[in-house]
C-alpha cells in the first residue's frame, strides 16, 4: 500500500515568543556572495530582513505597497509616479528619499553591476526624484504592468552612493538590522525596533549555510538549526523531517515551477511536431505523483501557476499513442536522447526519471545524464537539447512572460521564438485596459501550451523543513515574512 | 647521518618542486577559458580579454609558471578567482581546521592502532586476534561516508551529544569547533586504524618469528619485555610507511568527511573550490597536500632512523615497500 | 593453477564473496525481481513485504533489483580501472627497476611527485571537467594509482634482478624486454596479484564515495553509492534502501580484502615451495 | 643418570603439523649432559639438531609438540615448568648461544642493554663493570666501547662473543651452542671454539654442540651423536665415533669432508696447453664506489685448467667473476679470451656488447641454488634458453638436447618437466651445471658453488664438475671461501684479500709452503675430523695489516706472493 505522506499543509501559528533567536540554515549562493541585492550572487535570505522594495507582490500575485503607498500612470502607460511612505529612515539613521529609489534602479540598470533585472527593466527611460517623497519613471515603450517590474528581489532600496559598501553592510530600511555576515559563512541580523510597518516578533536571527543539503537537514534533526531556508526538501527527507520528533515540515504551495525545455534551436526540438509529441507523450498528473508525491499542481505545459490572476485555466490533452503517430509520421520513431539533470535542486532527477519512464509509452528513449550541480547551469543549460530545470514563481505574468519566453530574452532557456506571442505581449503592455489585458496574457499562454518549446510539467510545494518550535512561517513573493515569523512560547 | 638528512631533504624539495609543476601545468590544460568562465556565457569577447589580461593569462606560460612558483614559495598564492580574497588566508584557515580534527585523530588513531596490532599480532590465532582482525577488516571495508552518517544517526540525531555539523563556516569560534571534532576525528581514526593495525600485527608476526625475539625469550625474559623491548622497536619500521600514508591522506584533507560534517576544513573548500573552478585556491590545495605528503615521509625517514640504528650508518637505505594504503580515498 | 583445497577459510570465504559478487552483477537482469529503474509512485518508500523484500525507495523503485544490479558500474569501472594501473604500473615499476640509475631516480621522483598531489583533488577535478562517462572515470582511477602500483612493483622487482637466474639471462646477452618477460614478471606475479586484489578493493570503494559526492554515476542507474546517497536520510524510516547496499558493498570489500590476505600469504610462501606453477 | 649428570633426554620424539598430517622431526632421541664435559650434535642440514637442542630449554616452535619421551634438567620436566620457573631455567639454568649471532642479537639495542637486560632477568647485578668484565671474559677488544655499540656496529666473530658472552653472564649450569660458527670465516671460527673450550673448563659447565661440520665437532667435543632424519645414527666417545665408525652414514660424512691435510693433491701439469684466459692488472670499481673492490688482479688459466680464487667475504671474488662475465666494468686492466680457433676476444666489455661467441664461451654458475634458478619456470625450459639464444639447437633438436644434458649431469631426462622447487639443493646445482654447459662454453665460473649444500652432496657436485672438465676439456674458474674444498679440484689456487691477490700458486705448493701469512692462518685455523686439538689461531690478532703498494712477487715454480710484512723473508 501507499504510505501516506502526510505533510502539514501549512506551519504552525500562534503567538510568538518575545525576544527570541531563530537560527536558520541557507545554502549559500558562492562564496563570492553579497548583500547588494541587484547582484546576481545575492545572500537572497538576508535581503528580506534588511530592505524593503518599492512595491511587492501578495499571496495572489498582485503588486501592493512596501516603501511606496501609492502610484499612478499617465494615460498610455509611459509615466509613472510613485508616492513613498514618509518618515522612513535607513538602519543608519538617514531618511530614505526618493533620491534613494532612483540610485537603486540606476545602480541596477549600470551594466557593471550586471544585475539580473536589469534586462526586464531596460524600458526605463530616466528616473527623476520629483520632490522628497515622490520618484517618476519615464518608460520608452508602454507598458502597464510596470510597478510588478519593480517587485523583483533584485529592487530592494539600497541608501544613495552606498554601492561600494553594500554588499556587507547591509544597511536598509528593513525589520532587521545587520550584526554580522561573512560570505558563504555565518552571519546575524538584530531586530530593527523603529521599524515602519511594526516590530518583528524575532529579536534576532542567525544565518548559517551549509552547502550538502543532507547536512543540512543532519542539522536540523540534531537541532542545532530551526529553518532550512530556501531548501525544497525531497519526498524522502521530507517523510522523515515530518516524522522526526521536534521537526515538522511546512509547505510553500506551488513554489517551485518545474520546466523541461526542449532546445528549439537544436536538431531534435526545432520542429514543432517533434516538441507536441513530447508534450501529449506524458502525464503531468503521473509525475506529480511519482516525482512529488503530489506535493504541487500539475502544470499541462503552462507556465503561469494557478495562483495568477492571469491564469489561463485548460487542460490540454494526454495521448500517448497520438504521440508516438506524430513521431512516426515525421519518421522520429522510437527517438531517443539524452535528458539532462543534476543534484541542484532535489527534485529534477525525480522529474526527469518520472518524465522518462511516461514516454516510454510512446516509444521514446530518454538516457537520463547527471552532470554535477555546478556545471548544470553553465554547461548543459541553454546549450542542450532537453533538460530539466526551474524557476521560483512568485513573478508577476508580465516579467515571467516576457523574461522567460520572449524572443531573444537571456532567460529564454528554450530559445523559443515566435512573433505572434512577441507581438501579443506588447499589445498587453500597452494595453491599459485590465480585462482586455488579461485576456491576452492568456491568449499568449495558450500559444505556449501549443507551440512552446518549454515544458511545464508541474508546479512544486516547497516542502521547507523546520523545528516544531517555529510559528507563523511563510512564504511567498521571495520574501519569507520576517514580521510574524516566531517561535512558540515556552 | 647529517648528510643522509640532508640527501632526503634535497630530494623532498624536488618531489615537492614536481608536483607544484604538474599541478601548475595540468591546471593550464583543463579545457575551457577560465576568463569565460567566470563572465559566463553572455559575456562580450572585449569583457572576456580584459578579463584575461587581468588575470594575466595572455603572458606566456613558463612566466606565469615562474611567477607563481615565485609566490608560492613565500606563501602567497594570489586572489581567489570566486571571493577575491587572499588564498593564503582562506587556505591557513581551513588547514588550521582541519588540523584541529586531524592531530587527535592521528595521535589516537595511531597509538591506539600500534597498540591494538601489537597486541593482535602477539596473541596469534586466539579469539583476541581474530576480533581484533575482523574488526579491522570490516573497518576497512566500510567507507568513510557511511561510518560518518551512521555515527551522526547515533549521536547527534537520536542522541544529541555532538553537533552534526558545523554551522559557523570558515569564520567557526573554537569553542564551537571543538564539540564538533569529535564524530569527525571518530570517523578518521576508524578508516585509518584498520591499516596500521593490520600491518602493525603482521610486522609484530614477523618480528616475533625472528631469531633474536626466540633469543630474547630464551634468555628467560617475560614475553611482555620480548614483546615491547625486542620486538616492538623494529617491528614498527614496516609500518612507518603505511602510517605516513594514511596521515599524508589524512591531512591532505579528508573531502567525504568534511563534506558530510560541514566541516570548514581543506577537503571542504577542496570540493566547494572544484564546484566553482576558483583554480588558484585548488592549485594552492594541492602544493600545500603535497607538502604534507612530503614533510609526513620526511618524518617517517626520520623516525626509521631513529628507530633503526642500522639504517643510520649504512648509507643504502633499504626500502621497505609494502605499502597498506595509498590515497584511497 | 591454486588449488582451492589449500586456500584458508577466509581466503576462501574471500573468493566466494567477489565470486559471488561478480555472479550476480553478471546474471543481474535475469536475477533482479523488479526493473531496477521502474518508478511506481503508489508505492514509494514502503517496508519489505511479499512482492518488495527489501521494500520500495523514493520513487517506488524495488530495493531488491536495485541492490542486485548496484554493483555493476562499480565492478566494470573497479576491474577496468585495476587492470590499467596494475598493467601499466607494472610496466613503468619493473622498467624503473630493470635500468637502475637515473631512470630509476627520475622515476622514482615523477612517480613521488605525482603521489604527492592528492588522488581525489585530481579525481574532481578530472571528472567535473570531462564529465563521468565510463572511460573518464577508468582513466582517472587508473592515473592516480599507477604511481602506487609503481612503487610496489618496482620494490618486489629489485631483489629478482639480482639472482641468479636474472645475472645468467643479462650474461647470455638477453634483452631487457625479454629478461623482464620471461624472468621477473613470473615472479612478482604474486605480488601483482595481491596487489591488484587490494588495489580493487580500493577502488570500488573509491568508485562508491565518488557516487556518493555526486561525481560517479549517473541516475537512475542502480549503484550502491548512489543509493546510499539518495536513501540515507531515509535510513530511519525505510532503513532497507541505505541498508542493503551498504551491506553488499561491505561484503564485496571484505572479500577482496579477505581474498587479497590469502592470496598474499599463499602465493607468498605456499606457492613456490610446492612447485606448483 | 650419574651425579654429574646435569641433563638428561629420554626417548624424545617431536613432531609439528602439516596439513592434515603430522611430521616427525625426532624420534626416540636418548643422551645425558654431564658437567665439565661437551657433546657434539652431527647431521645434515634439517635433520632435527636445533629441534632436540633447544628443548632443553623448553622450546618448541610453534605448530611442534613432544609426542614422546622426556627432558629433564636437574631433575625438573622442563616441559611441565609452570612460566615463572621455565623464565629461571631459561638463561639461568640453560643458556642458548643461537645459529647466526647476525640474527640472534636484536638489532634495536645497544649491546649493554642487551647484555644488562640477561642479568637483570636472573636478579644478578648488572653494573657496567659487569658488562665489562663480560666481554672481557669472551677476550672482545676494549669493551667499554662496545657496551654502548649496536650490533651491527660488529664484525660476525665479535657478535658471536657477545652471544656467549650473554650465554655465560648467569653462570649457566648447561651452554647450548646451536652452529656457533657456522656463519663464520675459518680463522674466526677457531678463536670462537677456542673459546668455548675455555669458558667450559673455567665455568665448569656441560656443553652441547650443534653442528653439521665433523670438524667442528671432533675439535671440541668429547662425546658425538650423529643424527639423520630425527633419528640417532651413532652416540659415542668422538675419538671412537670418528676413528671406528660403525654405521655407513658415519663414514660417508667422515669421508665427504673436505680436509686440508692428508688427502692427495692432483697434480696434472700440462704445461704445453694453451692460455685461455689472461687477466693483467685488472682494477674493478663498482659505481660511485670511492674504493676499488678489485685492484690488480692477474690471473691466467690454460685449457683444461681449473683455478681456484679463495678468499674470505668480501675479498672480490666474485667481483672477479663478474667482471669476467661481462656484468660488472673494468676500470682498468686488460682481460682476453682465446676460443679454440686461436682467435683473441677483449674479455673487458659488458655483457651485452659482447659477441655472442665470447657470451657463449664465458659460462657462471652460482653460488645460491635456490636463487640461480627461475622458481616460476621448468627445469627443462632453463637449460633450453640458452641452447636457444645461442642457437645450439633447433626447435626439434631442443628436447633431446635437454635431455642429454639433463643425463650429462646425473639427472634423469624426467626433470626437465619439474620446477626447481621439487628439487633438492644438489639436484639444483646441477640443473645450474647443465645450463652453463648448454652454452659449449670454454671458460666456466663457478662462484661458490657448493657453499649452501651439505657435505656429502658438496662432494659429488665437485666430483661432477671434475669429470666434466675432464671430459670436454673446460677450464673453470672455480671461487670459494673454504681452502679445504678447493683441494681437491683446483690445479692452481689465488688467495685473495681485500680485493688483492696475497698469494697464487699452484695447489700443491700452496698447501706445502704457504708463504704469505694470510695464507697460513687460513690453513692452520682449519678444523677437520679427526683432528681433537683445537688450532691455536685467535682471529683478533690475525689481523694482518697490509701494505697497498706491495707488489707480488715471483718465487718461482709460478708462485707468486705479495711482499706484505715481510711475507718473504721469514720463513
Ligand atoms: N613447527 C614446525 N613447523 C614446520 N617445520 C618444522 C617445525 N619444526 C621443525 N620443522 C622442520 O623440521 C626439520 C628439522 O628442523 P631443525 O631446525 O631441527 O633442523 P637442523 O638439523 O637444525 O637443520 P639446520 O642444520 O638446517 O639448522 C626442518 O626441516 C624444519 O623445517
Ligand atoms: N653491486 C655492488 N655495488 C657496490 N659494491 C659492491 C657490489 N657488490 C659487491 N660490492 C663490494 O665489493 C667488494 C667485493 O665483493 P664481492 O661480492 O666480490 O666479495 P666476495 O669475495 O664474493 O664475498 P662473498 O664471499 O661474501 O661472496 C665488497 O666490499 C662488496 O661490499
Ligand atoms: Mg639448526
Ligand atoms: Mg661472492
Amino acid at each position: 500500500g501507499a504510505p501516506a505522506l502526510t505533510l502539514p499543509e501549512r506551519a504552525a501559528t500562534g503567538t510568538a515568543q518575545r525576544g527570541a533567536t531563530l537560527r536558520i540554515a541557507r545554502p549559500a549562493a558562492s562564496a563570492a556572495e553579497t548583500l547588494d541585492p541587484a547582484s546576481s550572487l545575492s545572500a537572497y535570505e538576508y535581503l528580506g530582513a534588511l530592505y524593503n522594495r518599492v512595491v511587492r507582490l501578495d499571496r495572489d500575485g498582485e503588486t501592493v505597497p512596501d516603501l511606496a503607498t501609492d502610484w499612478s500612470s499617465n494615460a498610455d502607460a509611459t509615466v509613472w509616479d510613485f508616492q513613498l511612505r514618509a518618515g522612513i529612515r535607513f538602519h543608519d539613521g538617514r531618511p530614505l528619499t526618493s533620491r534613494d529609489v532612483r540610485y537603486t534602479f540606476r545602480h541596477i540598470l549600470d551594466p557593471d553591476v550586471a544585475s539580473p533585472q536589469a534586462g526586464a527593466l531596460d524600458l526605463i527611460d530616466d528616473i527623476v526624484a520629483v520632490d522628497e517623497t515622490t520618484v517618476r519613471f519615464a518608460l520608452s515603450t508602454p507598458n502597464a504592468e510596470f510597478p510588478s517590474l519593480l517587485t523583483a528581489y533584485q529592487c530592494y532600496v539600497i541608501p544613495e552612493d552606498s554601492a561600494d559598501e553594500i554588499g556587507h553592510t547591509g544597511i536598509g530600511t528593513g525589520p532587521f538590522i545587520l550584526e554580522h555576515y561573512t560570505p558563504a559563512g555565518a552571519g546575524a541580523v538584530r531586530v530593527n525596533e523603529d521599524y515602519f510597518d511594526g516590530r518583528a516578533a524575532l529579536d534576532r536571527i542567525e544565518f548559517s549555510s551549509i552547502q550538502d543539503t543532507s547536512a543540512r537537514v543532519n542539522a536540523l534533526l540534531a537541532r542545532q538549526v530551526d529553518l532550512l531556508s530556501q531548501t525544497n526538501l525531497d519526498n524522502p527527507t521530507a517523510r522523515v523531517v515530518a516524522n522526526s520528533a521536534g521537526t515538522t515540515v511546512a509547505r510553500v504551495a506551488n513554489a517551485q515551477w518545474y520546466t523541461i525545455p526542449m532546445l528549439a534551436t537544436s536538431e531534435e526540438f526545432a520542429d514543432p511536431q517533434m516538441r507536441q509529441a513530447m508534450k501529449l507523450a506524458y502525464d503531468p498528473n503521473a509525475i506529480l505523483s511519482t516525482a512529488l508525491q503530489g506535493t504541487g499542481t500539475p502544470g499541462w505545459d503552462n507556465p503561469v501557476p494557478p495562483e495568477l490572476k492571469a491564469w489561463l485555466d485548460t487542460e490540454r490533452e494526454y495521448d500517448p499513442e497520438k504521440a508516438r503517430g506524430i513521431l512516426r509520421s515525421i519518421g522520429r520513431e522510437n527517438f531517443s536522447t539524452r535528458i539532462y539533470t543534476s543534484a541542484y535542486e532535489p527534485n529534477f532527477t525525480a522529474i526527469a526519471t518520472a518524465y522518462a519512464s511516461q514516454v516510454r509509452e510512446a516509444g521514446i528513449d530518454l538516457r537520463i545524464t547527471n552532470v554535477a550541480a555546478d556545471s548544470y547551469y553553465t554547461q548543459v543549460w541553454m546549450s542542450e537539447p532537453l533538460m530539466v530545470s526551474y524557476w521560483f514563481t512568485g513573478r508577476p505574468v508580465d516579467q515571467l512572460l516576457n523574461q522567460i519566453f520572449r524572443t531573444g530574452s537571456s532567460y529564454n532557456e528554450s530559445a523559443w521564438s515566435n512573433e505572434q506571442f512577441d507581438q501579443l505581449l506588447d499589445a498587453a503592455r500597452a494595453d491599459t485596459n485590465d480585462t482586455t489585458r488579461r485576456q491576452k496574457y492568456q491568449d499568449a499562454q495558450q500559444l505556449i501550451i501549443d507551440d512552446g518549446a518549454d515544458m511545464t510539467p508541474v508546479f512544486g510545494d516547497r516542502l521547507v523543513g523546520l523545528s516544531e518550535n517555529v510559528v507563523n512561517y511563510d512564504e511567498y513573493g521571495f520574501e519569507m515574512d520576517y514580521l510574524s515569523l516566531g517561535l512558540k512560547e515556552a | 647521518m647529517a648528510r643522509l638528512i640532508g640527501t632526503r631533504l634535497a630530494t623532498s624539495v624536488i618531489t615537492l618542486f614536481l608536483a607544484a609543476f604538474f599541478v601548475f601545468f595540468a591546471v593550464q590544460a583543463l579545457p575551457g577559458d577560465v576568463a569565460q568562465q567566470l563572465l559566463g556565457q553572455n559575456a562580450t569577447e572585449e569583457a572576456v580579454a580584459t578579463m584575461r589580461e587581468q588575470l594575466g593569462l595572455d603572458a606566456n606560460v613558463w612566466v606565469r609558471f615562474a611567477e607563481w612558483l615565485g609566490g608560492a614559495v613565500t606563501g602567497d598564492f594570489g586572489t581567489s578567482l570566486v571571493s577575491g580574497e587572499s588564498v593564503s588566508g582562506t587556505l591557513w584557515t581551513a588547514f588550521s581546521h582541519t588540523l584541529l580534527i586531524a592531530v587527535p585523530a592521528i595521535v589516537v588513531g595511531i597509538g591506539l592502532s600500534l597498540v591494538l596490532g601489537v597486541w593482535a599480532g602477539s596473541r596469534r590465532g586466539t579469539s583476541t586476534d581474530s576480533g581484533i582482525s575482523l574488526i579491522a577488516l570490516v573497518a576497512m571495508s566500510i567507507p568513510e561516508f557511511v561510518v560518518a552518517t551512521v555515527l551522526i544517526l547515533l549521536f547527534a540525531i537520536i542522541a544529541p551529544i555532538f553537533p552534526a555539523v558545523v554551522l559557523g563556516g570558515p569564520d567557526a569560534s573554537l569553542s564551537e569547533l571543538l564539540p564538533a571534532i569529535v564524530l569527525p576525528a571518530i570517523t578518521l581514526v576508524i578508516a585509518m586504524a584498520a591499516y596500521i593495525i593490520r600491518a602493525m600485527r603482521s610486522s609484530t608476526i614477523d618480528g616475533l618469528a625472528t631469531e633474536y625475539a626466540t633469543t630474547a625469550e630464551l634468555k628467560g625474559l617475560t614475553r611482555r619485555r620480548v614483546l615491547w623491548r625486542h620486538v616492538a622497536p623494529s617491528a614498527i619500521l614496516p609500518v612507518l610507511p603505511v602510517i605516513s600514508i594514511n596521515v599524508a591522506w589524512l591531512l591532505g584533507g579528508v573531502v567525504v568527511v568534511e563534506s558530510v560534517f560541514n566541516y570548514p576544513g581543506l577537503g571542504k573548500l577542496m570540493i566547494d573550490s572544484v564546484s566553482t573552478r576558483d583554480l588558484p585556491i585548488l592549485q594552492a590545495i594541492a602544493v600545500l597536500s603535497a607538502l604534507v605528503y612530503v614533510t609526513v615521509n620526511l618524518i617517517a625517514d626520520l623516525l626509521a632512523l631513529a628507530a633503526d640504528p642500522r639504517q643510520r650508518t649504512l648509507h643504502s637505505s633499504r626500502r621497505r615497500s609494502r605499502p597498506a594504503k595509498e590515497a584511497s580515498a | 593453477m591454486i588449488r582451492l583445497r589449500d586456500l584458508t577459510v577466509g581466503t576462501r570465504i574471500g573468493l566466494s564473496l567477489v565470486g559471488l559478487t561478480i555472479l550476480i552483477a553478471i546474471l543481474a537482469p535475469w536475477l533482479a525481481p523488479y526493473d531496477p529503474i521502474a518508478t511506481n509512485a503508489d508505492n514509494a518508500l514502503a517496508g519489505s513485504s511479499w512482492s518488495h523484500w527489501l521494500g520500495t525507495d523514493q520513487y517506488g523503485r524495488d530495493v531488491l533489483s536495485r541492490t542486485i544490479e548496484g554493483g555493476r558500474f562499480a565492478l566494470l569501472v573497479s576491474l577496468l580501472a585495476t587492470t590499467v594501473a596494475v598493467v601499466v604500473g607494472t610496466l613503468i615499476g619493473a622498467i624503473a627497476a630493470y635500468y637502475g640509475r637515473w631512470v630509476d631516480a627520475a622515476t622514482t621522483r615523477v612517480l613521488d611527485a605525482v603521489l604527492a598531489v592528492p588522488a581525489v583533488l585530481a579525481l574532481l577535478l578530472i571528472v567535473s571537467v570531462f564529465g563521468n562517462s565510463l572511460w573518464v572515470l577508468v582513466l582517472a582511477i587508473s592515473v592516480v594509482y599507477v604511481p602506487a602500483v609503481a612503487r610496489v612493483v618496482r620494490g618486489a622487482t629489485r631483489p629478482v634482478l639480482s639472482t641468479g637466474y636474472v645475472t645468467a639471462a643479462r650474461a647470455r646477452g638477453e634483452r631487457s624486454l625479454p629478461i623482464i618477460r620471461r624472468e621477473v614478471l613470473p615472479n612478482i606475479l604474486d605480488t601483482i596479484l595481491v596487489e591488484f586484489a587490494m588495489r580493487a578493493s580500493w577502488v570500488v570503494l573509491l568508485v562508491s564515495t565518488l557516487s556518493f559526492l555526486g561525481f560517479g554515476v549517473n541516475p537512475p542507474t542502480p549503484d550502491w553509492g548512489l543509493m546510499i546517497q539518495e536513501n540515507r536520510t531515509a535510513l530511519t524510516v525505510a532503513p532497507a534502501g541505505t541498508l542493503a547496499p551498504i551491506v553488499t558493498l561491505s561484503l564485496l570489500v571484505v572479500g577482496l580484502n579477505l581474498a587479497a590476505d590469502g592470496l598474499g600469504k599463499y602465493l607468498g610462501v605456499d606457492r613456490a615451495r610446492r612447485g606448483v606453477i | 643418570m650419574t651425579s654429574s649428570t646435569v641433563a638428561a633426554v629420554r626417548g624424545l620424539c617431536v613432531s609439528y603439523d602439516a596439513g592434515d598430517q603430522r611430521v616427525t622431526v625426532a624420534e626416540d632421541i636418548d643422551f645425558e649432559l654431564t658437567r665439565g664435559r661437551t657433546l657434539g650434535l652431527v647431521g645434515e642440514s634439517g635433520s632435527g639438531k636445533s629441534t632436540v637442542a633447544r628443548t632443553l630449554l623448553g622450546h618448541l616452535r610453534d605448530g611442534s609438540r613432544v609426542d614422546a619421551g622426556t627432558v629433564t634438567v636437574f631433575e625438573d620436566d622442563v616441559f611441565a615448568l609452570a612460566s615463572a620457573p621455565l623464565r629461571q631455567l631459561r638463561g639461568g639454568t640453560v643458556a642458548l648461544v643461537a645459529q647466526n649471532a647476525g640474527h640472534a642479537l636484536t638489532p634495536s639495542m645497544r649491546i649493554g642493554a642487551q647484555l644488562r637486560e640477561t642479568l637483570d632477568a636472573h636478579g644478578l647485578p648488572s653494573g657496567d663493570d659487569r658488562l665489562v668484565e663480560l666481554l672481557d671474559l669472551v677476550r672482545l677488544p676494549s669493551p667499554n666501547a662496545l657496551i654502548d655499540r649496536y650490533p651491527h656496529e660488529l664484525s660476525g666473530g665479535q657478535q658471536q662473543r657477545v652471544a656467549i658472552a650473554m650465554a655465560v653472564a648467569t653462570d649457566p649450569k648447561i651452554l647450548v651452542l646451536d652452529e656457533p660458527t657456522t656463519a663464520l670465516d675459518v680463522i674466526t671460527q677457531a678463536a670462537v671454539l677456542a673459546l668455548v673450550n675455555e669458558l667450559r673448563e673455567r665455568l665448569g659447565m656441560a656443553v652441547l654442540i650443534v653442528s653439521h661440520d665433523l670438524g667442528v665437532v671432533s675439535a671440541v667435543a668429547d662425546d658425538v651423536l650423529v643424527m639423520r632424519l630425527g633419528r640417532e645414527v651413532e652416540h659415542g666417545p668422538t675419538q671412537e665415533v670418528l676413528s671406528r665408525p660403525r654405521e655407513d652414514y658415519t663414514r660417508e660424512l667422515i669421508a665427504a669432508a673436505p680436509r686440508v691435510h692428508g688427502v692427495d693433491i692432483l697434480v696434472r701439469e700440462d704445461p704445453d696447453a694453451d692460455v685461455v684466459v689472461r687477466c693483467r692488472d685488472v682494477d674493478i670499481r663498482y659505481p660511485r664506489a670511492p674504493k676499488l673492490a678489485v685492484s690488480g688482479f692477474d690471473v691466467e688459466i690454460l685449457r683444461g685448467e681449473t683455478v681456484a680464487v679463495v678468499g674470505e667475504s668480501g675479498s672480490g671474488k666474485s667481483t672477479v667473476a663478474s667482471a669476467l662475465a661481462g656484468l660488472a666494468d673494468v676500470e682498468r686492466g686488460e682481460a682476453a679470451l682465446w676460443s679454440s680457433d686461436g682467435a683473441r676476444h677483449d674479455l673487458l666489455g659488458a655483457a651485452a656488447r659482447r659477441p655472442v661467441d665470447v657470451r657463449r664461451s664465458v659460462q657462471l654458475i652460482f653460488q645460491n641454488a635456490d636463487l640461480a634458478l627461475n622458481p616460476r619456470r621448468t627445469i627443462g625450459d632453463a637449460i633450453a634458453r640458452p641452447l636457444k639464444v645461442f642457437g645450439r639447437a633447433s626447435r626439434a633438436e631442443m628436447p633431446a638436447a635437454v635431455d642429454r644434458l639433463l643425463t650429462e649431469v646425473g639427472l634423469g631426462p624426467e626433470f626437465a618437466r619439474r620446477v626447481p622447487a621439487q628439487l633438492s639443493g644438489g639436484q639444483r646445482q646441477r640443473v645450474g651445471i647443465a645450463r652453463a654447459l648448454a652454452a659449449e662454453p670454454t671458460l666456466l665460473i663457478a662462484d661458490e658453488i657448493t657453499t649452501a649444500l651439505d657435505v656429502s652432496v658438496q662432494a659429488e657436485v665437485l666430483a661432477l664438475l671434475d669429470h666434466l672438465r675432464a671430459n670436454r676439456g673446460l677450464s673453470c674458474l672455480f671461487i670459494s671461501h673454504d681452502l679445504a674444498v678447493v683441494r681437491s679440484v683446483a690445479d692452481r689456487i689465488v688467495v685473495m684479500k681485500d680485493g688483492r691477490i696475497v698469494e697464487s700458486a699452484p695447489t700443491a705448493v700452496l698447501f706445502e709452503q704457504p708463504r704469505h701469512p694470510y695464507t697460513r692462518s687460513l690453513l692452520e685455523a682449519v678444523v677437520e675430523p679427526g683432528h681433537t686439538e683445537l688450532p691455536g689461531s685467535d682471529a683478533d690478532h690475525r689481523a694482518t695489516t697490509l701494505d697497498p703498494d706491495a707488489p707480488l712477487v715471483d718465487v718461482g715454480n709460478g708462485h707468486r706472493v705479495r711482499d706484505d710484512e715481510g711475507a718473504l723473508t721469514t720463513r
